[in-house]
């Protein structure tokens, strides 16, 4: 594709990055992402990273778009395109930028005295702006805009598009889409008049390999699959980054869930007074026979601790969402890690055992979005999907989002003629009782008015026919029971993703969004001469290729975000004879995980051992 | 001997519990008593009976009754969640959940005020000893303030008043009984059942093992010796209204709910209009500074929507859903799909 | 010694267990200790276990007490001697009885029509009891002493020694004294009319080997030995079985902890409103420089997640006591576990690690006590006790309890003259730096009135002067930091303690209250031809010593009181490389371990290997 | 021009936070600087304050005044626990904990309601904004019934009203001020922390970014026009009694706190009696019905006992005491050992 361009043959073609650099709760986003949506419509595969502050107005934040031809969605580490919209942060800004980079900055700005570039230009913000025809108040939000044109001018964005994105996003609100395209020309035609376009050594060109893709963020995708997973009953507690799951439902649902008949709701959302609320509620509604699901980040899910003890021992199936952010404690809200996994598989006191799901694409949190219903109701057992902010809360390139290709499985619940129909047939039944030799009992739920189908659940000690028990060998062969029917669970969650390469002799293992950089990471390797393959674990209970892949490769490397290499040591607990093998590749400083990063690690363990 | 059945041709027995393992004499036995009377006489169908509770003696109370019922006994302090979401399910249920001092007051005063807040149709009734019977005679918050126990030492911070907390939540219907009264506290517990809201009943229900002594509020002796009933209070279900009339008038008022039943509340010493939240905090201050046991129906507002009232649901109840109601139908994937950028 | 005896040759002297069956909320328990009581103080080794119902009154209760010349104190399976005194149980009761053995019972019962001995004699209580001129009331509770007096009759237990136990119990009151030691006389006169004792094969003998020793239970050692760390603040939540650790504290503080000159105490106990609040408390006190504690069991650790995840990232020195008790949820709570380890290890969301101490003796319990907050004030983290309801609640058998041979440690706290002095030697001083090199920074507490002491304590991101941050590395730094600040934990908790036999391929591992039954299993496994190592894990983060352990043994057992094998699992991820050579013997049932069951599982699996 | 000092020589300055990351507007700022104002006017040395808070925008406020001074930014709605525990350690300080509506009415709803309770020296204050500023504008337990947001629906639930939670937990300084009258504001501020039990002051703190909209109660403008100030308010510190002569007598009444400094209430419409548990509960529920804003200080028990009164504790800082008060002496383990059989 590069060798077709029409362009100078020196050009960088939709291979760059993009930071813009703005202050929080100045309207910047819908500019950013303006840009975005435009490259995207240009057949481009872009992702957008939103970094920024545990505050609400006036603190440094950042906005980046990656232009990535190949595909790749992974962040870098370095700019090549700058629009620096803060004062307080050019010097530091800077910095990042790749020598002889762009750097677009508010003319009003003072600069560093040495860049490293000559390609710095000043905007005329003021200027541009105050020619505006708008409303005062209204400039410094539209005002974005300006740098918008500017940048598609010099880039080569299509204008159409950039046209079409402000159109997307002020949905029919045809006065204010078309102020802001103005803004929009206005530093378009700035640019075409000051800047040499030649000089600028990236550009865009259309494409056309998103086509037919979508954009969304992972909490939104997971939203939406939870309503087609025919969620019932949400209750929440607002927290970074997990709002905006429940916040999208109470978009969406009006739209997919009021009943065709009688215009009435089919789920309810009922925002709790706090995350122990949240998830007691749950787990009353789970129990009560409905779909149920919760949304948390790490302080909410340490509140859910005793809770989900409950639901574990009572086999209540609940879902719940963790989307992570960076902790210890309430740690930095706005900062993207995979640091809960170690709590969550071990949360609760007592002997438990959680089924863990971890999507690693927004198709993954529309796709575990419903399907972890299909598992929590089949098992009878609380499922948590482990999200992240970075996945969460960007707009990520996907494919449409699937419709649900199995029917809902409501597990096994008996109603009012089954209980009449097993009495009949003299098959006996008790909450607990082991009828199919699964580890699965059958369940009834409340308003079943069969005098036989009623009883009383309880976290207390309990034998198979849900009557109260302190008798040690009931309490042993139900744990034992517990037990063997979080085993059959390996045969219902996602089966990891596995990528390999000719004769690799190494393996790679991520898990949810560390999976963006890491095909990356691979091709970079490759081009060194290191073959690879690729294990991404979907799911807690391991299942058996996870061990086989261990025990394939001479050394596996554990990619993650955290401090204690969280993966890495529940890998270690499953094969404990291949843990000689594997590599801790894990970090946690609140950013994504990049491909440079993974490289320059293997590389040099690599190299090590090639020495 | 025919066995003598209800309405709903149901006998005494089949509103049952699992064996009592209380201790005897305990309040709490009586207020279960009260509970299996009272939806004996009111035709409740035992499967149609949701019980609740938390963590206590009091908790595990609701086990020695209506075994023909489902009912969950969640975590310290957490029924009220466990319920509320367990209420969504099949809004056609009646709902009792019952709770201790300790479990409403001490550990779960936050899920308590929020549930009274949110209004579900339930009888939340505390049995309410004023100590810690299951983990063996600790204070609890409504621990009158300086009591003294041997391995406790002293109690030192003044009692919370679960009635005044209901009401301060706008709880729709706040009453407080006492176990050995069982006339009233039955016809109260009748009424909540078929109040609309949320009922809170606060039950003064001595705790025989642990805390029983005559100078504390929480004793039957103090509590026999100090009850004053605001008035003499009769239930009368929807049909049986005719029995109205046979009533002076002057001393009775009535008290309509939602459901067209009545509560007659006959006049004693003194006037009291139980519909005024204003006058309930006034009689509740002035009990506590004389340190008497008002009891009867403190408060009550028949008409003011509950929770399920607040949201739009389909009338089914939910947890009968069939799955092509639940999942959005295939076509609309695309036009999601076509929102996604 | 059995062959010194004076009596019949046949009799098994000092080598028994006695169950008395009861009925919870009689006052049995004084009647049952009375006779533990006059064992000891006849120089008799004894344990006493109590398994009661989570009842307040009229449910089954069991007291064993074992009788073992050779010391062992864990639990036995099958009882010597029945005192039965509840009709409820009396069935199942004498299944667990020994062929052969002595069964007392209440005259009034009807017995199984066979018994596994002919040793059966009906104690005609109600007739004995009436006899007795006291008041009706008090009738029951002192009717107990009747059986006491038998069995000491029965068994050759001296009077003297009941009666010394007696009054020990009543302390001064002579009257309630003299009365129960009547009704012991009475049983005794009874018995001595009534049954052969020649026929008894159990009997006991003086000894000396308890002189010296105290009988004490866990939850009052570990009170002890807090009140002896300078506890300054206590704030908890009833709980069983932890409750009492408090408890005694309110008894014991009026009379250790009084100021001698204004005759005021030295330390708080604050009845919390829950869990939640009791570590937000404590947490509070920490940081304001009290020695501060708290005591929970698993439902209440599970509510401290989130606050012990503050503590550890803001640096807060807090003492938590997690008596076990059998989980998940609420669980059987008055039954025996060591189930929360692997929930502890791991407790909180994001990267944390606790350093946990582990008792395994009323006087570890003691010793950790006041070691823990030497610990936790050394470095500034929360210290973790895990002790458990058999050691907790039962009495046991120790050593007196050692004044601490080490003063008190308060770690590094700077006060209004260090600061002073630090500012003139130019010495910088930050809340987080780390001054020493040892990852420990130096703390200023709340009332530090220097200018330059105060800082702003936080759960969120935080640099080395304790200013809010999200910076990458700021974050990234600290978290290394504190992982750094662990691993100096190792050079201060207990290390394990191991003991040898010759030429020994095989290790036993364990940790807490299961060391009981312990030395016992390897007196049999030897007698067997069996040679084992045992190591008793005492904390973590492990020492080298536990690795050293488990590599220089071909199989380790990896004994303890939980269905997953927690300590297994973190001995795994200590050394992977060792797992293979470890085995789990693990169970849960909430009955303490035995030796028989040990024994029996290696022995088992020892011979599978030899065979 | 030399600069400005108080009694205790500390300039303005001295007082100040680290910068401000709040909306400019915000009214947690005007709160802060009142406090400023205050601790300045008080001669309080900001080394003997300690600044308390939970999670929300109004609980990072308190970063941004007496940066002097200690502090401790706890966790969502658990301010409480951490703040009581701390003030054990030195009873000499003076304590601030700022909170939220969020933070203290719905998560926190438990924990405040025990810390009222148990009444320990210190100003609970709370920037109550109607609403959740930090996660960007959810509903909290005091937004009113009825208001929809277009990514939240609508609030469904009764408002919980922080003073009337006060108040029925027995806190012994109940007050409700509004960010836009600061002067009243300053007033109670400083009274509040003269007061030797909790003070909770329930300030209406516009959040400018997601609930300012007039027709609210937690709107500037609605405020404004709203309020209604139950008295003229100032305080007396006990050194400037001198001052209290100039005022006619009948319009002024005075309530002495336990330090001997003054409340000093001059009447405006009607006679309000903030030591009368029982007019403050109808005073609140008056204002709720009508929608209005009612000010000042609405109930005060200058001498009730605070937490500390409640323990018989050495006078010294707890946290002061040497190795040698602590450790029980060597002789009395024997004493033990010999009791343990
Ligand atoms: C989280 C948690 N903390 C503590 C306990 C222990 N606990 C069980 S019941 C109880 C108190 C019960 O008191 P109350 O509610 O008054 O009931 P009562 O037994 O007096 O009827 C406590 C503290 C528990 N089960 N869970
Ligand atoms: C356990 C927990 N749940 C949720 C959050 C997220 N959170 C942070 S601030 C906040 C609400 C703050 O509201 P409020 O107290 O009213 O303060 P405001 O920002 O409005 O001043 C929430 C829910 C958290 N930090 N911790
Ligand atoms: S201990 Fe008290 S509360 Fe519990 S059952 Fe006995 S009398 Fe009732
Ligand atoms: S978001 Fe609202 S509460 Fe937060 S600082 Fe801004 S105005 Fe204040
Ligand atoms: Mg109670
Ligand atoms: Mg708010």
């Amino acid at each position: 594709m590069q060798e077709d361009s029409t362009q100078s043959p020196h050009k960088i073609i939709n291979d760059f990055c993009v930071m813009f650099s703005n202050i929080n709760g100045t309207g910047s986003s819908t500019a950013n992402t303006t840009v975005m949506r435009a490259l995207f419509e240009m057949g481009i595969p872009v992702s957008g990273r939103n970094l920024f502050p545990s505050n609400i107005k006036g603190l440094p934040t950042w906005f980046t778009v990656r232009v990535s031809k190949d595909g790749y969605l992974g962040r870098v580490e370095r700019d090549h395109v700058q629009v620096l919209m803060n004062q307080d942060t050019v010097a530091e800004d800077v910095k990042k930028l790749v020598p002889g980079g762009l750097v677009l900055y508010d003319e009003a700005f003072s600069m560093p005295e040495t860049l490293p570039t000559s390609l710095a230009f000043g905007i005329p913000m003021e200027t541009l702006i105050n020619e505006l025809d708008i409303e005062k108040r209204l400039r410094s939000y539209v005002g974005n805009m300006v740098y918008v044109g500017v940048l598609a001018s010099l880039l080569g964005i299509d204008m159409e598009r950039v046209a079409g994105a402000i159109e997307f996003h002020f949905k029919g609100k045809t006065e204010a889409a078309k102020m802001n395209f103005h803004a929009a020309q206005r530093g378009a035609e700035w640019a075409q008049a000051n800047i040499d376009r030649i000089a600028i050594p990236y550009t865009v060109e259309p494409m056309h390999i998103t086509d037919g893709y979508i954009l969304c963020d992972g909490n939104r995708a997971a939203s939406l699959g939870t309503i087609y997973g025919g969620v019932q009953f949400v209750s929440w507690y607002p927290i970074t980054p997990a709002s905006n799951v429940i916040e999208e439902m109470n978009e969406f649902l009006p739209m997919l869930r009021k009943d065709p008949e009688t215009g009435r709701m089919t789920c309810a959302v009922v925002q709790a007074e706090d995350e122990l609320s949240a998830l007691g509620m749950i787990i009353g509604a789970g129990w009560g026979g409905l779909r149920a699901m919760t949304a948390t980040s790490g302080p909410g899910l340490s509140l859910m601790a005793e809770h989900l003890g409950l639901a574990y021992f009572a086999e209540v199936p609940v879902v719940v969402w963790d989307v992570q952010r960076v902790g210890p404690s309430t740690g930095l809200p706005t900062r993207t890690a995979q640091n809960d996994l170690l709590f969550a598989a071990n949360i609760s006191h007592g002997d438990t055992e959680q089924v863990i799901l971890m999507p690693g694409s927004i198709n993954e949190c529309f796709e575990f979005g419903w399907k972890a219903f299909d598992i929590a109701e089949r098992l009878q057992t609380p499922v948590l999907v482990m999200s992240d902010l970075d996945l969460g809360m960007n707009p990520w390139m996907g494919k449409p989002f699937q419709y649900p290709d199995t029917p809902m499985d409501r597990g096994k619940v008996l109603w009012e003629e089954d209980i009449e129909r097993w009495t009949k047939e003299g098959k006996l039944w008790g909450r607990y009782l082991d009828v199919d030799g699964d580890a699965i009992p059958y369940r009834t739920v409340p308003g079943n008015r069969h005098p036989g189908a009623t009883y009383f659940a309880r976290g207390t000690g309990h034998d198979e026919f849900a009557r109260y028990s302190e008798d040690p060998q009931v309490w042993q062969d139900n744990l034992a029971r517990l037990k063997r029917k979080y085993r059959q669970a390996r045969a219902l969650v996602p089966q990891p993703i596995v990528e390999r390469q000719k004769n690799a002799r190494i393996g790679i293992i991520t898990w949810g969004s560390t999976h963006m950089p890491v095909g990356e990471a691979r091709d970079q390797l490759a081009a060194k001469g290191i073959a690879t393959d690729y294990l991404r674990v979907r799911a807690l209970p391991f299942t058996m290729e996870v061990v086989d892949f261990m025990q394939e490769h001479d050394r596996t490397y554990v990619v993650e975000l955290n401090r204690d290499g969280q993966m890495k040591e529940l890998l270690t607990l499953e094969a404990p004879q291949h843990a000689y093998k594997l590599r801790q590749l894990s970090k946690v400083d609140g950013l994504a995980m990049t491909a440079e990063w993974i490289t320059q690690r293997i590389w040099e363990d690599e190299d090590g051992c090639h020495a | 001997m025919p066995d003598e059945t209800n309405d709903i041709g149901l006998e005494r027995a089949d509103y049952q519990g699992s064996p009592n393992t209380l201790c005897k004499g305990c309040g709490h036995n009586a207020i279960i008593g009260q509970i299996m009377s009272a939806c004996y006489e009111l035709n409740l169908r035992p499967e149609e009976i949701v019980r609740y509770s938390g963590i206590g003696c009091s908790s595990k109370a609701p086990t020695y009754m209506l075994k023909r019922s489902f009912g969950f006994n969640g975590l310290h302090g957490r029924m009220p969640s466990l319920a509320l979401g367990a209420m969504f399910a099949d809004r056609t249920l009646t709902n009792i959940g019952m709770s201790g001092d300790g479990d409403t007051a001490s550990i779960g005063i936050g899920q308590f005020k929020h549930i009274c807040r949110r209004n579900p149709p339930m009888l939340y009734i505390v049995g309410n000893n004023g100590v810690y019977g299951l983990t063996k005679g600790q204070f609890s918050a409504t621990t009158e303030a300086g009591v003294s126990f041997k391995r406790q030492g002293t109690s030192r911070y003044l009692p919370v008043d679960i009635c005044m907390e209901a009401l301060a939540s706008n709880a729709s219907f706040v009453a407080r009984s006492f176990a050995g009264d069982p006339k009233q506290l039955r016809q109260l517990i009748k009424a909540a059942l078929r109040h609309q809201g949320i009922s809170v009943i606060d039950v003064i229900s001595p705790c025989v093992s642990f805390y029983n002594f005559a100078k504390n509020l929480h004793s039957y002796e103090y509590a026999r010796e100090h009850e004053i009933p605001l008035h003499e209070l009769e239930f009368v279900p929807t049909d049986h209204q005719i029995m109205i009339k046979d009533f002076e008038a002057g001393t009775v008022r009535n008290v309509k709910l939602h459901d067209d039943s009545i509560i007659r509340l006959k006049k004693l010493d003194k006037e009291y209009d139980p519909t005024s939240r204003w006058q309930a905090f006034k009689v509740l201050e002035e009990a506590e500074e004389h340190h008497q046991l008002v009891t009867g129906l403190i408060y009550v507002d028949p008409d003011i929507p509950s929770t399920f009232d607040r949201y739009d649901l389909v009338e089914e109840p939910l947890n009968r859903l069939g799955n092509g109601r639940l999942r959005p139908p295939r076509e609309s994937i695309d036009q999601i799909n076509q929102m996604m950028l």
